[in-house]
């Protein structure tokens, strides 16, 4: 009949609003700053860089490719590399960031540039609580604030993190192996090979 | 001593007129008595606010305001002072002079409008004996600053939802006035104390409402319909409909105006449900005879925010009407079983009292009820719409 | 003070002054009505007609006619200018021509409305001593208009009643669009 | 100047307005709005001289007013009605343009 619909609508509201009052569970709110809900692990807002060890200038993961900021659609990554290089993770000397700016104005959150990159250096925070007074360099950020330990990565997505690291570990491995295989016929040019390793990144990064 | 609190403000009138010379005396009580009503309903279209988003909250499992005072209750506070603190814009190509007008004539007609409620026994600013014909004017004068308002301000969803707001009030206020009809038909009467009066009478502890016959009910829910899409409430909420329309007529408002639309908007459905509680729950009478010593204000007010708390439950509960729904719902519908409704009115009138009068109005009212339903659901117009080319 | 044999103008003969408030409410009538033809937007027209209705309601509550007050406000400012509204939105015409507002032949016009303004004033002024000055306001009840309406007015209420229909049956098929390649 | 002859000088005046609108104006809506104001003084010439008149209480001229907005109304939904087809029809309300039996 004409009417039903609305009567068993209103039946439904109404037994929300009572609801509210005597179980906890309609009422999933919670008062945010004084009270937060466990963080879920799946998620994700801006990116961040990773770093191995204590030292963060050190321990960057990112070589400066520049992979991310040309796949950035909004163009929110500013990148400069620098002159010189340092030993990165594995030992090999890499081009280190110079500069690393992520303007989380302008981004987007897409994740792209954690998806492209081949060095696992950048992955999505799950910090939200940005707000600042500065609107301009505020939420400008450079590579000081960027840059994060990866036991903080562990503990904002562990599964993903574990993941990584037995990737990294696996791929250290195989270096490692390739280093000794290379390292035990020909010991005495050991010493030889290590800036032509060096050099070949380098290389494929400029081309 | 009840007596005293049941008049406790026309004692309270008296009392302070009885310091000013007697000539004054008549021009400063209306005095009194427009600053009463200009202080209270604003006062409780506070308290509305809040009622409506602490309502409206818990309907969609949330707390709802809770920050500002204790339990949120001085929310309206803040947003008064945002709102009069706020920039008022002007649009530069719109008409400055109606844009300014037009939220003044909604809350001037809506304020008139209270002038003729018997709010208490004894408490009406002016008893009117064409009160009833005096509100549906004051009523009408509305659309025309709505229309003014979205004129004005020169924009397409100004416009756009002016359009919208005036043809659904211009629909709905024939549902409106033909639903108050059947009740001046059996109290014989458009002053508003009179009609108060008739139903302030008891047989054994059940009052005279008009609401507990057959045509009453009817009569009611019609004006329920018709006076929630007289003032734009959800689900008739087309005209501000915000996924469509920014926010309608008042999209180029802000500040202080803005403020102004939204009381006047509350305080037309202060007024309407006033009136529908003057007119089918039976003013300030009683619910039970016992009761009878409660002060009859405090059952006005109280049947006033009752059928505040109706509109913000429907609030909570109905999806948005479409256009075309909404024209058909008036027209083929709801104006239809009003003028039916007239008809059983008239028939109860001259059955006169006994059964056979309550069994042939409800039989009357709920068949043409059901079969009209059951037909209007199955047609076109109606139903679901039906695309020409997109299936 | 001497008696100088015409009191003022702003008196009425029987001694009993014309009330400021008629002076007032029949100056906004008649500014609403000039407003509502000499304006150039016709939106602005349409609503310096409604300043013009509710003069003329003012004018009819001072008169003690509160129902046609009421009926006046209703009808008018809540219906009739709501449809002259609509009307000039859906004619597009809120802008003024490239030609002028007014007529070619609006000289013509003009005249002719002066002369019967002058006519009419004449005839008003000439027979101002005739007409009755003094009467006590009569008490009209809703319920005697009712009482009339259904009783010597009977049939004149019929047949509004009728001409309403027709007039609405007939805006509404005068109205309706009718739809290209309707079967 | 009775207070009658105050009410019929307004209405006098308002008819004029009212005429001159109608004789005037080039947009036949304004002509529409014209003819409103002349019904609306000749309403209140009928309560003004209903009021001041030797039987209120017979209420005639009261009656005539109400008998006369209505069809005023009629008169104005009809009017308007036309004015839409016209526009619909020769896409103008100028009343200059439109001068033609045959369209």
């Amino acid at each position: 009949m004409l009417g039903e619909g609305i009567l068993k609508g209103l039946a439904e509201t109404a037994k929300n609003f009572a609801g509210s009052f005597v179980s906890a569970d309609r009422l999933t709110t919670v008062e945010y700053p004084e009270q937060r809900i466990a963080p879920i692990e799946a998620t994700r807002d801006f990116p961040f860089l990773v770093y191995d060890g204590g030292d963060w200038e050190a321990g960057m993961r990112c070589v400066a490719c520049q992979i991310c900021e040309k796949e950035c659609p909004p163009k929110c990554i500013y990148i400069e590399k620098s002159k010189d290089k340092k030993p990165d993770a594995l030992g090999k000397p890499q081009f280190y960031p110079a500069k690393f700016d992520i303007d989380i104005s302008v981004c987007m959150s897409c994740q792209i540039c954690v998806e492209v990159c081949p060095f696992e250096a950048i992955k999505m925070d799950t910090e939200f609580e940005l707000s600042t007074t500065d609107r301009f360099g505020g939420l400008l950020l450079d590579r000081k604030r960027l840059a994060k330990s990866n036991e903080y990565y562990h503990k904002v997505h562990p599964t993903e993190a574990a993941e990584v690291d037995a990737r990294l570990a696996e791929e250290k491995a195989k270096a490692d192996a390739k280093a000794k295989a290379a390292a035990a016929p020909k010991p005495a040019t050991a010493a030889k090979p290590a800036p032509a390793a060096a050099k070949t990144p380098g290389g494929e990064t400029h081309a | 001593m009840i007596e005293n609190a049941d008049q406790i403000f026309v004692l309270l009138q008296a009392w302070l007129l009885s310091f000013l010379p007697a000539a004054w005396r008549p021009a400063a009580g209306v005095v009194l008595d427009v600053v009463a009503i200009i202080c209270v309903f604003p006062a409780l279209f506070a308290l509305t606010t809040v009622l409506e988003r602490k309502g409206l909250g818990r309907i969609q499992n949330r707390i709802g305001p809770n920050r500002v005072g204790p339990l949120g209750i001085l929310q309206p506070v803040a947003d008064g002072i945002k709102s009069l603190t706020k920039e008022d814009i002007v649009p530069l190509r719109a008409d400055a002079v109606l844009h300014f007008l037009a939220p003044l004539v909604l809350v001037v007609a809506v304020f008139m409008s209270f002038a003729v409620l018997p709010m208490g026994r004894n408490m009406v600013l002016v008893d009117m004996d064409a009160g009833l014909l005096f509100f549906f004017a004051m009523g009408a004068s509305t659309e025309l600053s709505v229309f003014m308002a979205g004129w004005s301000s020169r924009n397409k969803y100004s416009l756009l939802g002016a359009m919208r707001a005036v043809a659904q009030m211009i629909s709905y206020e024939v549902v409106l006035l033909m639903s108050s009809v059947s009740v001046v038909m059996i109290s014989g009467s458009l002053r508003l104390t009179r009609i108060v009066e008739e139903q302030n009478q008891y047989s054994g502890i059940f009052p005279h409402w008009y609401i507990f016959t057959p045509w009453g009910l009817a009569g009611f829910l019609m004006y329920v319909v018709a006076a929630t899409a007289e003032t734009n409430r959800s689900p008739f909420d087309l005209p501000e409909g915000e996924s469509e329309l920014v926010a309608g007529y008042f999209t180029e408002y802000s500040g202080f105006k803005f403020a102004l639309f939204f009381l006047g908007e509350y305080l037309g459905m202060f007024a309407i449900s006033g009136l529908g509680t003057t007119l089918f729950l039976g003013g300030w009478s009683a619910p039970f005879s016992f009761l009878g010593w409660v002060p009859s204000w405090i059952w006005f007010f109280g049947k006033l925010m009752l059928s505040m708390c109706v509109f913000i439950w429907m609030r909570g509960t109905l999806p948005r009407l479409r256009q075309d729904q909404l024209m058909n719902f008036a027209w083929k519908f709801v104006l239809p079983m009003t003028l039916v409704n007239l008809m059983v009115t008239a028939l109860w009138r001259f059955l006169g009292e006994g059964w056979e009068q309550w069994v042939f109005c409800t039989a009357i009212l709920v068949a043409v009820y059901v079969l009209m339903g059951r037909a209007e659901m199955r047609s076109e117009h109606f139903g679901p719409r039906r695309y020409r080319y997109a299936e | 003070m001497r008696d100088l044999g015409h009191p003022p103008v702003w008196t009425g003969k029987d001694g009993k002054p014309m009330s400021i408030a008629f002076y007032l409410v029949a100056a906004l009538t008649v500014g609403g009505g000039l407003a509502a033809v000499m304006l150039k937007n016709t939106v602005h027209c349409a609503l310096a007609l409604t300043v013009a209705f509710a003069g003329l309601a003012l004018l009819f509550l001072q008169l003690d006619a509160q129902f046609a007050g009421f009926a006046q406000i209703l009808i008018y400012i809540g219906a009739v200018a709501i449809l002259v509204v609509f009307a000039i939105l859906l004619t597009r015409s809120q802008e003024a021509p490239r030609g002028g507002v007014f007529s070619k032949s609006w000289l013509t016009g003009l005249a002719i409305a002066a002369a019967v303004f002058a006519v009419l004033g004449w005839a008003v002024l000439q027979t101002a001593n005739l007409l009755p000055r003094v009467s006590e306001a009569p008490v009209v009840t809703v319920q005697q208009i009712g009482t009339a309406l259904m009783g010597r007015y009977v049939l004149p209420l019929e047949i509004v009643a009728l001409l309403l229909t027709a007039a609405l049956i007939g805006a509404v098929i005068v109205a309706m669009h009718e739809k290209e390649g309707a079967q | 100047m009775t207070p009658l002859a105050g009410y019929l000088l307004v209405a006098a005046l308002l008819f004029a307005i009212g005429l001159a609108g109608a004789l005037t104006r080039r947009n036949a809506i304004l002509v529409l709005i014209g003819i409103e104001l002349m019904l609306n003084a000749a309403n209140l010439n009928l309560i003004a001289f209903w009021r001041y008149g030797p039987h209120p209480e017979a209420l005639t001229g009261m009656m005539f007013a109400i008998f006369s907005i209505a069809v005023a109304a009629a008169e104005a939904a009809v009017g308007l009605g036309l004015v839409i087809q016209i526009h619909r029809h020769a896409h103008t309300t100028d009343l200059d343009q439109i001068n033609r039996m045959k369209g």
